[in-house]
């Protein structure tokens, strides 16, 4: 309460554009750092996901406060949603066929795949 | 193309039907007896646990202590059978039967074995105790013609 | 000093407890996916994550997208990935995770690297937002945009995805044949 | 190939179904070997109710044996004691009076109705439904009730004796039976509407579980279940014992051999048993109960000879050998169920859980039955 | 304004207590009207020793279950194992804040109410699905298994159906939905055949798929006692059972709340007499009762036989269905 | 399962299997199903089983019931087979004898699979071991049971 500057900022964070960017830079920087980190496919799919969204929060941040047409966004992030979906679903299955087949999700385990 | 209504209407409808009958039944007299309140009468051949005859002139029990339905018993549950000859009476009387009804399987073959008509079935069927010794030991001389 | 509880201070002061709740429930699934061990809990995290993230879009005015947001990530994908992990029943990261750490420990340097130069490059930039509004972002505005100005995208997308549930169905398909023979 | 063996070793779990599970009425463990929901394997584990009936039957008295018999299919306990009189009286050469005869078939049908109304029941629940157990509850009631009002017990009946039955019938019997047997038909169309034609019921039974009339026939499969699939074999037609011979009644058979034709058939058996029941009704002669002169301490002539009825569950067989003495030399009892359930492991294989339970409610195990 | 805000949270956090309240006293009372309905269908008597009829019998449930020990085998996903009942019951106790029980008893009107309700039960779904998982049990993971085959299945007809509803009243908003219902049950959006003349189908396919999404028998694949002994629920006591029950009960009546909101006309009376709570009400609870009836007169589905339901005949019919509110609304 | 072959018929391939006695007859007798609740009762060579078998499996004949019987005054073990063509009704028996102290004889589950779990069951009671069997664990006994209780010196 003594730095009203401080709660001012606090009050007004939901209305910055810069949080919602550095957010989505963070959910980025996250999903990068568990893409490198885990060693299984659904676990880099999960990451795959977290940067997806961190690009979305942009998208949508940047139509809420920057674009003439907030709706232009919120389409993208859509859009991205359903991208995500049909990645999902395809990964997944393709994760499945090769754990059928190669009895492992972990990648290091798959050298075999690329001779 | 018609199978496949043809299906969706017939399964429908079977539904329906088991629906109804649900239904109807909802509405009909209950079959349920409301049993700590209510109970039924026991039929005359109801097999309860079996109790000693008594004697309609003398009020003793009839047992004259042969022994048959010990040695009919298939879980050798009739215990401590005993009985003395007093002087001039003209049969044994009957001093202790003990029955073990933790183990007896209510076959009859000992009521049957009797040829004195001695041995009945009770009707006592609400039988409870929270101790397993009062049936492991159930004092028949002291129940004779108890329970109904 | 007195605390103003008058509600006029007060509602604002909820409301960004609130959004500081948000963000950080985002934040915080996010690490979890990204830094769990066990995939269940990944897939834990990055629903946490994806909850924090509708919040995030109701602070953003886009009460559909939250709500979207849940039904399809929540609801679609976070289910199907947790459905695989059952299905292929995934064996531990542990012994990855030991050999790995110095990977780990250079993807967090050059994560943590990749964040701050992202962050020091919104906080360099002028962000400069257009003064006229068109509309107020509302579902009959979105739906309009989507079968007029994206049309087209709209339309592809949906391609896509019924292409992802054919592959999907063929590739699982014949993953499952070639075992059962 | 040793990979795919390796693979199939891999992928697979085992599933505990048992001893404790809703869906095996009782101490019957089945090790399931699963891959997703489809079986690769399912071992029936038994023998946790295992009381060693045969050798009591070696170290006790003929007479005194008569209890255990109700004892072992409990649901359709005078079956048991039929197949157990029937070997004894076979061995010692006793001639039981017509009356008793009677008796016994009127009594064994009704305990076959009671029996499979209480399958339907079960059967029922292990689909998951479970109204219509209660209402078979219903109609078996009165069968106990009849039964209770002669035996004098419910469950384990110990009624019959060898040379007859212990206990006469008596007016009221005869009157409560009959009304049983029309109040019993006008219940069919019932079962009729309320389960067999229901679509739920009709697509978890028709095509779930096929035995085929040969796996029947090399598992020693018997009853409902070999008639299920195409096989008329009945002891009471077949193999003709008591009155049986002197009544009129069809065998019913389906041949689908899946668990709709199993259902039908228990189904069309009790419309049978009604049948049986009002016609040995019809002819009860007069008379004694238990033959003359059987002895109180039982003493066949030393010999071997083999007696089995049909029992709600199927060929139930008493192997009895005597050496002369008080007690049989030895006892076997060929419990329908045994055979029945040894068929499960090789049908389960590929089939899906739910199913599997499908095809094991439909072969009706009563599992003290099995264990002996 | 901001004093009207304020008022508005109090209102709010009235209205969620008062939802809590309401979900709680269902979920039990639900206990015991299935339990009667079920044993007067089987000739029975049902609950009797409990306070007059057996009506306190809930309150001796719900003090018997919170007065057991909350096991946590070993094996399991400790802090899962616990979040799974939690997140089950939650989801259907917020969907209550957003429907409007008569014109003006409502939490809270918003725009989107209809798709938060299904927002909220795809998150009801996951959690089952973890607490299947987390269990660390063979049966209650086949039961998570089937939950999530069952209820993506399922979702995609109840959507549909949804989406043609939402064609023909052109809003999300439940309140609005009801308003465009008033005056006699010819209003009702099941006899509007003017828009839609399948609409009586529609209804019986979101009567089937509410069904199947609330996991209730014929369609009880998570918990389908007789094979999966209880399916998810196998190795929860006490009140983390309990919880699971309160949500089954919960999701019923949000569901049944939805159904007399999307298809009978909300508070309006039938005759297009007084409206009100009452009328809600009474729809509410006939339908609960429908499904209770459902569930004691048949047996349960195959687990594929469900799915085959659900992809050959509903989703089929609720894809015509929206197709022909199209033309409809286009010809019209 | 139409070819149902009347015991008359089966009884010749059967006189070919059948132990002899001291006079060189077979041991084999029609017998009256209503007295002894058989059709033909026969006594087999232990090692002959199998081909007893196989005769009434092609004969479409259904397996009932094994069972063992301890004969401990010959110092021998009775196996009893017990069959029932499922068409006509008809029975046949067949014994065969193996030496009480290692009684060892040839397993017909290949034959008929259903004669596992009956060879089993035998097995626990009796010690009697089925040759060729493909696991015999104990089935109504516990797993790790290694007495025989029907044997008739079995004390608990």
């Amino acid at each position: 309460m003594n730095n009203p500057g401080v709660l001012n900022f606090f009050t007004q964070a939901s209305n910055h554009l810069g949080v919602y960017l550095v957010l989505g830079a963070l959910l980025f920087a996250i999903g990068f750092f568990g893409f490198c980190r885990h060693r299984t496919l659904v676990g880099m799919l999960v990451s795959g996901e977290l940067i997806l969204s961190g690009a979305s929060l942009n998208f949508v941040a940047f139509g809420r406060f920057l674009a003439a047409d907030p709706v232009t966004g919120q389409a993208f992030a859509l859009f991205i949603m359903g991208i995500a979906a049909a990645e999902a679903a395809i990964v997944l299955s393709i994760m499945l066929a090769v754990y059928r087949n190669y009895r492992t999700i972990q990648t290091r385990d798959l050298k075999e795949m690329e001779g | 193309m018609i199978e496949y209504f043809k299906e969706i209407v017939e399964g429908a409808y079977t539904l329906a039907v088991g629906m109804g009958i649900t239904f109807v039944r909802m509405f009909r007299r209950r079959v349920t007896l409301d049993y700590p309140y209510k109970s039924l009468t026991m039929t005359a051949r109801y097999r309860g646990h079996i109790e000693l005859k008594r004697d309609e002139t003398t009020g003793q029990p009839k047992c004259v202590v042969c022994m048959a339905c010990q040695k009919a018993c298939p879980s050798g549950c009739i215990k401590q059978l005993d009985g003395q000859k007093p002087e001039g009476a003209p049969r044994k009387v009957l001093t202790a039967y003990m029955l073990d009804f933790t183990t007896c399987s209510l076959c009859g073959l000992c009521v049957e074995s009797c040829k004195f008509d001695a041995l009945a079935f009770s009707h006592d069927y609400n039988l409870t105790s929270m101790r397993k010794e009062d049936y492991q030991t159930m004092d028949l001389l002291k129940r004779v013609g108890g329970a109904k | 000093m007195t605390i103003d509880l008058s509600p006029e201070k007060v509602y604002p002061l909820v409301s960004a407890l609130l959004f500081a709740g948000v963000a950080g429930v985002t934040l915080l699934g996010a690490l979890v996916a990204a830094a769990s061990r066990r995939l269940v809990y990944s897939v834990s995290g990055l629903a946490l994550s994806f909850v924090g993230l509708a919040g995030l879009y109701l602070y953003l005015q886009s009460p559909f997208l939250a709500l979207m947001q849940i039904l399809i990530y929540i609801g679609a994908v976070c289910i199907v990935i947790m459905f695989a992990i059952m299905l292929a029943d995934v064996v531990e990261e542990k012994s990855a995770r030991s050999r790995a750490l110095p990977a780990a420990i250079a993807a967090f340097l050059v994560a943590a690297m990749l964040a701050f130069a992202l962050i020091a490059l919104i906080g360099r930039t002028a962000w400069m937002p257009k003064a006229v509004r068109v509309n107020a972002g509302a579902v009959q505005d979105i739906g309009r945009a989507l079968l007029t100005r994206f049309g087209f995208a709209f339309e592809l997308i949906s391609v896509v995805l019924l292409l992802a549930i054919l592959g999907a169905l063929v590739v699982a398909r014949t993953g499952r044949g070639n075992n059962r023979e | 190939m040793s990979s795919d063996a390796q693979a199939l070793h891999h992928e697979s779990f085992v599933l505990n179904v048992g001893p404790q599970h809703p869906a095996t009425h009782g101490v019957l463990r089945i090790k399931l070997t699963m891959d997703g929901e489809y079986i690769v394997d399912a071992e029936p584990v038994i023998g946790y109710g295992h009381r060693m009936h045969e050798k009591m039957g070696e170290n006790r008295s003929y007479a005194k044996f008569l209890p255990n018999t109700g004892r072992l299919d409990y649901v359709a306990a005078l079956f048991n004691g039929h197949g157990y009189v029937g070997a004894v009286e076979r061995l010692a050469g006793l001639v039981v009076p017509e009356r008793a005869e009677y008796i016994r078939v009127i009594t064994c049908e009704l305990n076959r109705i009671a029996s499979h109304l209480l399958w339907v029941g079960a059967f029922l629940v292990d689909l998951g439904g479970f109204t219509p157990l209660l209402y078979c509850f219903d109609d078996r009631e009165h069968i106990l009730d009849l039964l209770e009002s002669v035996t004098g017990s419910r469950l384990t009946f110990c009624y019959f004796r060898f040379g007859g039955v212990c206990n006469d019938v008596d007016d009221n019997f005869i009157a409560g039976a009959r009304a049983f047997v029309t109040s019993m038909r006008s219940r069919m169309p019932l079962y009729d509407a309320f389960v067999s034609k229901n679509i739920i019921f009709r697509k978890r039974c028709e095509g779930i579980g096929i035995l085929s009339a040969a796996e029947c026939r090399k598992y020693g499969a018997s009853g409902p279940v070999i008639r299920g699939s195409g096989v008329a074999y009945d002891v009471r037609k077949l193999e003709p014992y008591s009155v049986y011979p002197q009544l009129d009644f069809d065998v019913p058979v389906y041949t689908e051999g899946d668990c709709m034709a199993r259902y039908r058939v228990r189904i069309a058996e009790i419309v049978e048993s009604l049948r049986i029941v009002e016609q040995a009704l019809d002819k009860l002669p007069a008379g004694p109960v238990m033959a003359d002169k059987v002895p109180r301490a039982l003493k066949p002539p030393k010999g071997d000879c083999y007696f089995n009825v049909e029992s709600a569950r199927g060929s139930f067989g008493v192997r009895a050998i005597s050496d002369g003495s008080e007690n049989a030399y030895r006892l076997k009892l060929r419990s329908p169920c045994f055979s029945n359930l040894s068929l499960f492991q090789e049908c389960a294989r590929g089939m899906l859980l739910t199913d599997a339970l499908a095809l094991l409610g439909s072969l009706d195990l009563v599992i003290p039955d099995i264990d002996r | 304004m901001t004093e009207g805000m304020l008022m508005n949270l109090v209102r709010l956090l009235l209205y969620l207590v008062g939802m809590i309240g309401f979900a709680a006293f269902n979920a039990a009372y639900l206990t015991l009207l299935e339990r009667k309905q079920a044993s007067w269908m089987q000739l029975r008597r049902g609950p009797t020793e409990v306070g007059p009829w057996g009506l306190l019998q809930p309150v001796a449930d719900g003090v018997k279950l919170m007065s057991k020990q909350l096991l946590l085998p070993r094996d399991v996903d400790v802090p899962l194992f616990l979040l799974g009942p939690i997140m089950v019951v939650v989801p259907p106790i917020l969907c209550l804040v957003t429907i409007p029980f008569s014109e003006t008893v409502v939490a809270r009107n918003y725009n989107l109410g209809l798709l938060m309700i299904f927002a909220f039960g795809a998150v009801s779904t996951f959690a089952l699905m973890l607490a299947g998982l987390a269990s660390a049990n063979k049966f209650s993971s086949i039961a998570a298994a089937r939950i999530v085959a069952q209820n993506i299945a399922y979702e995609i007809p109840l959507l549909v159906i949804v989406l043609s509803l939402v064609m023909t009243t052109h809003t999300f908003n439940l309140h609005t939905i009801v308003a465009q219902q008033a005056g006699g049950f010819w209003h009702w959006n099941l006899l509007k055949l003017g828009a839609n003349p399948l609409m009586p189908v529609a209804f019986l396919i979101y009567f089937i798929c509410l069904l199947a999404e609330s996991n209730r028998a014929p369609f009880d694949m998570v918990e389908a006692e007789s094979e999966l002994v209880a399916g998810v629920f196998t190795e929860y006591s006490g009140m983390g059972f309990g919880l699971f029950f309160i949500a089954e009960y919960v999701n019923i009546v949000v569901g049944c709340c939805l159904a007399t909101i999307l298809f009978l006309g909300g508070w309006h009376c039938p005759f297009g007499l007084l409206p009100g709570l009452h009328w809600f009400l009474i729809k509410m609870y006939a339908l609960c009762v429908m499904v209770v009836w459902v569930r004691w007169s048949f047996p349960r589905t195959q687990f594929y036989g469900l799915l085959n339901l659900s992809w050959k005949y509903l989703i089929p019919l609720a894809l015509a269905n929206l197709l022909l509110t199209a033309v409809m609304l286009k010809l019209f | 399962m139409e070819s149902a072959m009347p015991v008359k018929d089966l009884k010749a391939s059967f006189e070919a299997i059948a132990q002899r006695n001291a006079a060189g007859q077979p041991l084999l007798a029609e017998t009256d199903h209503g007295a002894k609740g058989t059709n033909l009762d026969l006594t087999v060579p232990a090692e002959r089983v199998g081909d007893a078998a196989r005769i009434l499996d092609r004969a479409e004949y259904m397996i009932e019931a094994i069972t063992g019987v301890d004969w401990l005054a010959d110092k021998q073990m009775e196996i009893v087979y017990d069959f029932v063509d499922p068409v006509s009704g008809e029975r046949v028996t067949f014994r065969a004898r193996a030496p009480r102290d290692k009684p060892e004889l040839p397993s017909i589950s290949a034959v008929f699979p259903g004669a596992n779990w009956h060879e089993r069951e035998t097995h626990d009671f009796f010690g009697i071991v089925f040759a060729g069997h493909p696991g015999l664990i104990p089935l109504l006994l516990p797993e790790d049971a290694t007495f025989h209780p029907l044997r008739k010196d079995f004390a608990p």
